[in-house]
């Protein structure tokens, strides 16, 4: 087995008076596409966010290609090649797409800015998306909900970086943006980079997903690969309980569903 | 000419490109007519741009020369360049601080501080008048870093800090003017220079010549890039038409002023800070930063841009250009006073940056609205002297120009305004 | 009152045990208070009661605030109160406060309202006059007459003493010459004078400028100023007030024509011997030099007053009168830039 | 056949230059879920918008229970009794979870704010959704993106509406989460009300929607029943093309899928 | 006591009802070590509420008594309630606006407007100073429908709207009081009543009574509602423990004023507006619209809000506030003049509501503020007159005070903002 690009142990994060994660580890090969599972709340974007750089953990180590790091700021996790797309888009609105995908890591010629070349990069990267913009200098605030995840997605692949963690970046996209998403995933998995992905869309983790951790209430509630688990198993893990809303609704609708 | 924000080139580039576009959009812009109705669309569509602004000054000036016959005098007008650069200084700083989101209610203060230390080190210390401007800029910078870092780093709101310097410099204006109260520095060294210096007639056509060269250049040049990159361009008629409208007020300007005493070396400094301001803002990384966290601080610092320095650094520029206002004021009178920037000088430079059209909300606006909106501000001011009006008067006509512009503004930008956020 | 020991409900002070003295001041942007005034009192009182403690507080132009510090100074049990007042009539709430717990008023510079015990001022009314008579005296000079024009650059609308400034001058100057623009300068701000000045110069033309009437030396610099930018070299006479160093070394260049020195010295040491009188309950009769008059409130009160004139200074007038009382030295005046005006020549040598 | 609740006819909005939408009919009836569905980008917020007030057509009739009406504030579609949950969940980032369930038709006694009951009344309807938040009374700033929705979803179900449109109730949902929801809407649908969903999940679609409207660039693009027809055909409708992503996706990766 | 927004009471409903809460989060409250484990957990939280301005407060009032034996003396804390009810009103007013994530710039030049409406129509005009009263109060509310309509329907920024305002209604000030500049009212009429009126030591100690009293009764009977419907209850032993807190304060300031004076009408104007502005914001559905405007306008009109009548509803009040400030201004110095409420009224209105804790940036503040605020500034400039401190150093010592205090607000609740929005 190849030693995991990232490695996280005992992380730890609280606000206030909520535990939001309680003594987590995780880790990701190269190559490897590591499912984030979880119920609402569970911590999942917390955990993100603490790899991103976004809020540092109350404790707890987070290793490198096997050294310890510390990651305090976005900017530290870009260094190191952790390329994030948040759930909450961060985007600045009052900004067109083509400024929003290059924003951090503009290309400048003669030191101004050379918006020639990053309107000509912005169109090839967005054509592979198959998503339709208005236009590419509009402010992004004026896009719909996917058209913004989209461009979250395209800015996140523009460096080149060794792991990505996808906080639920297909929940927005249209069934074909979201086929386009998946086969980008496995095509960065093939590229040898680790993929962090969270989603709460079982057939998307199942299609592309080699492992699955899941998370329960801020700790660890188990670690399955994709292939040899059941999808009740893992939604038994999810929620805790093997009778939960999920197999009593399959259980009545079962008929129905296609 | 002035564009609103980095974004506000939207139809330009819309279609002609290999890249998948919404076929609900249709824009070209390569025949006359199609140009027309471009324009059609966006004064439809709310993006004005400067155009409301600009009309308004026309208008202002038709009515004053009809009520006085001098205002448009060559001797007027150049009285009124030199009367705005200060203030004008000013405005460009808190221009950058809007865009920040912020507000700096502290730039009176400063500049009334700057221009004490200025003449203070000219002359009861008497160091070489040029030291004593770098000083006094340098007094700016390092206020504005104070500013800027507690605000940044230790988090208290902008509007406060700001507030504090507005007494705390004041207190210190106060005690470096202390007893004597008013100091008169020489009218002939170089700080009188700065706005008593008028240019030959040559020279002031040479400048106006090279700044629209070099506009139809680097236009040309990059146009033709856009094009060769498979991207949409300006069409050769659209350049042809911005040129001009742009050379006629330059070459306007440099016309009139030559017929009185020539062009001012103030207003030169004034514009050129503006351009400077303005190119740094839509051409380099830096403005593009500046604009990313008036936008939103927090998607900002998830792009890996260190808020904390853009801040800071915008803080220390405003306070600089301040200053450097404030340094302005003391060569036109002569002299720094406990008075120098401590009255109307805040409220005009705030109200400049508006009606010129930045935002108050941040990431939206540009550095020609401190020649904009000066210029709006200084022409009536400058007519009601005239007409010999009286303060309570002024007051109130120029509190209905600021509304008015502003009004015309959020109304052009309603609709969209009305559902800002998509999805 | 609780703890008063030496706050007086009628028990008078004495010289020798030595009481407080409350001295309230308007403002801190003109130079006066906190320059002269108030160290000239403070020397003026030690003089005549060597145990005496002087409190002193400054309103910064507000009367607000002027009331809360004569609040502040009641509190610490003053016997006496000087008081220059922001507003003289709103000052009125200050003076009743204070004599309803016993404490007796002068008033300073201003004639505040209420029922004050003494007064003690220059005549603002007659500022006026006296620089208007100064620039009717130096147009005559250059030869002009009843058609001569000049600016009158007033001082700030909302000052009550710029309003007695104003209506001074127009006694002389209304009717012997032509006032081609007049303005009210909002915060006497130099400025908004020189814009103004400057607007009035395009509208007559600077040739067809006269004089200039300037309410104070800080305005008069934007006037000069104003001038100069205009291509001016003959500078016409302008008036001030104050005797700002900066306008007293403007005379000595030649660039203003006059300033009105009050002198203040006098004013401050009439009203400690006043603030004395009226904490030991002795009647103030006057001394030598300046002798009491009566004068009549806004209220219709009679109040024992002593008026000072104020007095013109010229380039020539100045060694007899700023210098020799010690307002400032020949070097304070004569800076390098100064040093070869014709003034400072004949002094140095 | 019912008369329908709700009709919109030749509805048609434009922001500047972007026609967004174009002459679009829809029409529910009661006890009716119809699917909205379409691409990133295909207008179907701005439609949901329009029916709820937040921004009015440019041109278009709308019809309810057969009488034309106005809607041009959010008040009025309220008033009318439809119920909307936006894609941009629209609460009130500094207010409790209580105050933004309530916001707007809060409960009082004698004038004042009835905290007690709107607080127990909050808790009986959350515990029906399976969700579990930190507290009741914390910022709705500080919960996660599914909290989030699932506030939005419960504020909707407050009133008594006749019409509830739903923009990607799911999207940020949990497994758990999203059955509850389904179900809801089925009971919603029981009680007889209309019911406008709009999803990218075509299982969800599948296991509750009656009929499925599509649109594409701004324009109807088919209607169709969903029992009758098949996933192919209609992520043909939504893409405007029978060789899309998700069926060279689908033929890629059949053998993997579950 | 305050409360910072409908959000604050967190933990007391936290648990013990059926409601499926996060196991995460354990918060019990029902013995004095569970409590304390509470308080501590909310210091390290930040959420610190009014804590860190009273501590300032008792702090700023110990040092000034160590500097000048005077400072706590019963006649300075009289005159000091009495000095900060005119500018506390103002301050009332402003935390609305502040509340809805606005800016009033125009509280001084309305309230000196209302007062020179006031002057002139009781002494000029002659109309009863009762019905003067109310026409200046009617004066403000007239004033800030206006503002409210330009911000709300028309859409100018308010920042822009008061600004103008700002200048405009100073301009009103000056043409009304004309040349003379002063008028002064009478000193035994209902005007100067309002400041000079103080009550008989069994008036004050019955109304302090009454309010501890209230207080008692109305929390003990909500908890014993949440009790039986089975949410999280304050126990007893906090219910008395809020009560003491309350009381000592009510029943120690009536035993000092007594000792003077007694009671001043002022303080009693002045605390009750704040009470009643307090119970408004937090107890109605008025006051729950305001906060939800100010937390997200958007959202609030798609809860059904009219968000125009809130915002215009607001500014009306807000500038009624700032006009019976002015009146009390008048009451306590006997006269309208061109300069009353035109100095640093503004600045120390907007500077107390900060101080006291309410944000800048909308939705989060209280009531309670302008009375917190009001005293700590006012404390602070009664104990620098009593000291003699020149105006340059009162200027940065009020500076810095409200460095500080915002300083440590901002870093307790750095945390919090950091990350503002989950998910
Ligand atoms: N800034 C914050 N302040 C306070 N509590 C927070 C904050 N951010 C998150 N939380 C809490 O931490 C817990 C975990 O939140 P998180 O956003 O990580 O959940 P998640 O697993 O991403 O859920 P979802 O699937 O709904 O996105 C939640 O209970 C949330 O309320
Ligand atoms: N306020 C606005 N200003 C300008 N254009 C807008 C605005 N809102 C939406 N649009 C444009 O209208 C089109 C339709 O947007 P809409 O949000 O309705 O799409 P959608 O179908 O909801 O997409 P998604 O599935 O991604 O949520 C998009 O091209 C978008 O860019
Ligand atoms: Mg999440
Ligand atoms: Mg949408």
């Amino acid at each position: 087995m190849s030693r995991p690009v990232l490695e996280l142990s005992g992380i730890s994060k609280s606000f206030g008076a909520v535990q939001a994660l309680n003594q987590v580890d995780l880790a990701v090969d190269p190559g490897e596409v590591v499912a984030l599972l979880g119920d609402n709340g569970a911590g999942k974007s917390t955990l993100v966010k603490v790899i991103a750089g976004v809020n540092s953990g109350d404790s707890g180590d987070i290793l490198w290609e096997g050294k310890r790091v510390e990651i305090n700021r976005p900017a530290d996790a870009q260094r190191l090649g952790i390329a994030t797309i948040y759930q909450d888009l961060a985007l600045c609105d009052n900004l067109d797409i083509v400024a929003n995908l290059f924003l951090g890591v503009e290309k400048t010629a003669f030191g101004a800015l050379d918006e020639v070349d990053m309107e000509r990069r912005a169109t090839e990267l967005l054509d592979s998306l198959s998503v339709k913009m208005p236009s590419l200098r509009v402010p992004v605030a004026s896009l719909s909900g996917g058209q913004r995840q989209i461009i979250a997605i395209a800015r996140a692949l523009l460096g080149e970086p060794k792991v990505v963690l996808l906080d639920e970046p297909t929940a927005a996209l249209g069934v074909a943006q979201t086929a386009q998403v998946l086969d980008l995933i496995e095509r960065l998995r093939d590229r040898g980079l680790g993929v962090i992905l969270v989603s709460h869309n079982m057939a998307d983790v199942r299609a592309v997903a080699d492992r699955a951790a899941v998370l329960r209430l801020g700790r660890n509630a188990g670690d399955f690969g994709v292939e040899e688990t059941s999808y009740e198993e893992i939604v038994a893990a999810i929620t805790g309980a093997s009778d939960n809303p999920v197999s009593r609704r399959a259980s009545v609708t079962r008929t129905e569903e296609a | 000419m002035a564009q609103q924000t980095p974004v506000s080139n939207s139809d330009e580039t819309a279609t002609g490109t290999a890249f998948d576009r919404d076929p609900r959009l249709m824009v070209t812009r390569t025949s006359p007519a199609s140009l027309l109705a471009a324009i059609k669309r966006r004064i439809r569509g709310g993006e004005l741009g400067p155009l409301p602004v600009i009309v308004g000054l026309i208008l202002i000036c038709i009515v004053f020369q009809l009520m006085h016959e001098r205002f448009l005098s060559p001797q007027n007008l150049s009285n009124l360049t030199v009367q705005i650069a200060g203030v004008g200084l000013m405005t460009t700083g808190v221009i950058m601080v809007l865009l920040l989101g912020e507000i700096d209610l502290s730039i009176g203060s400063v500049a009334g501080a700057s221009a004490a230390v200025l003449a203070v080190l000219a002359v009861r210390v008497g160091i070489p008048e040029w030291a004593a401007i770098a000083a006094a800029a340098a007094t700016g910078l390092i206020i504005g870093i104070l500013h800027g870092t507690l605000f940044a780093k230790v988090g208290v709101p902008a509007f406060v800090v700001t507030l504090a310097g507005l007494l705390g410099w004041q207190g210190v204006q106060l005690q470096l003017l202390g007893s004597d109260g008013t100091i008169n520095i020489s009218d002939s060294g170089p700080i009188a220079a700065l706005t008593h210096t008028f240019f030959v007639p040559a020279f002031g056509w040479g400048i106006a010549a090279v700044a629209v060269g070099a506009f139809v250049v680097f236009t040309l040049f990059g146009e033709r890039r856009r094009a060769a990159a498979g991207l949409m361009a300006m069409s050769p008629l659209e350049i042809a038409v911005r040129s001009i409208a742009l050379a006629v007020p330059v070459f306007g300007s440099v016309y009139i002023l030559n017929q009185y005493k020539g062009l001012p070396l103030a207003l030169i400094i004034f514009v050129g800070f503006v351009v400077a301001f303005d190119l740094m803002l839509r051409k380099t990384r830096y403005g593009r930063m500046v604009f990313a966290v008036g936008g939103g601080a927090e998607a900002a610092r998830r792009a890996g841009i260190n808020v904390d320095r853009v801040r800071i650094s915008v803080f220390a520029l405003a306070s600089m250009l301040s200053a450097l206002g404030g340094i302005m004021l003391v060569s036109r009178s002569f002299s720094a006073s406990l008075d120098t920037a401590a009255g109307e000088e805040l409220m005009m430079g705030i109200a400049a940056a508006v009606i010129g059209g930045t935002s108050l909300f941040g990431g939206r606006g540009n550095a020609y609205s401190a020649l904009l909106g000066g210029l709006v501000l200084g022409a009536i001011t400058s007519g009601l002297y005239l007409l010999q009006m009286g303060t309570p008067v002024r007051f109130m006509i120029t509190a209905l120009v600021l509304l008015i512009a502003v009004t015309l503004d959020a109304m052009s930008r309603r609709s969209r305004r009305a559902h800002a956020r998509g999805g | 009152t609780t703890d008063g020991a030496s706050s007086g409900e009628g028990d008078t002070a004495s010289v020798e045990e030595g009481f407080k003295v409350g001295l309230l001041l308007p403002e801190t942007k003109t130079a006066r208070y906190e320059e002269f005034d108030k160290p000239y009192f403070q020397e003026g009182l030690k003089e005549l009661c060597e145990k005496c403690e002087l409190l002193y507080q400054n309103a910064d132009q507000e009367t607000s605030k002027q009331q809360s510090q004569a609040e502040a100074l009641l509190t610490q049990g003053v016997d006496v109160l000087v008081l220059d007042a922001v507003d003289a009539e709103s000052a009125s709430g200050i003076v009743k406060n204070a004599k309803s717990q016993g404490v007796p008023v002068v008033a300073y510079d201003r004639l505040a309202e209420g029922g004050v015990d003494y007064y003690v001022s220059f005549d603002n009314r007659r500022v006026g006059e006296v620089q208007g008579q100064s620039l009717l005296q130096a147009l005559d000079q250059d030869g002009g007459g009843e058609d001569s024009q000049i600016v009158m650059i007033n001082g700030s609308p909302t000052d009550p003493n710029a309003t007695l400034f104003k209506k001074g001058a127009h006694d002389v100057l209304d009717g012997q010459v032509k006032i081609a623009k007049e303005y009210d300068t909002p915060e006497w701000n130099p400025d908004e004078a020189q814009t103004e000045m400057e607007q009035a110069i395009t509208a007559v033309g600077a040739d067809n400028i006269d004089g200039v009437y300037s309410a104070n030396d800080g305005m008069a610099a934007g006037v000069v100023a104003a001038l100069k930018s205009a291509g001016v070299d003959e500078l016409p006479p302008i008036t001030g007030q104050d005797a700002e160093i900066a306008g007293i070394q403007r005379i000595v260049a030649g660039e203003q024509y006059m300033t009105v020195y009050k002198a203040i010295r006098p004013e401050a040491e009439v009203a400690a011997e006043m603030a004395v009188a009226a904490a030991t309950g002795e009647n103030y009769e006057g001394n030598g030099d300046h002798g009491l008059t009566k004068v009549e409130d806004g209220n219709g009160n009679e109040i024992k007053s002593v008026l000072i004139d104020p007095i013109p200074v010229t380039v020539d007038d100045i060694e007899d009168t700023v210098i020799s009382d010690g307002f400032y030295t020949v070097e304070e005046i004569c800076t390098d830039r100064y040093a070869d005006t014709d003034f400072c020549k004949d002094l140095q040598e």
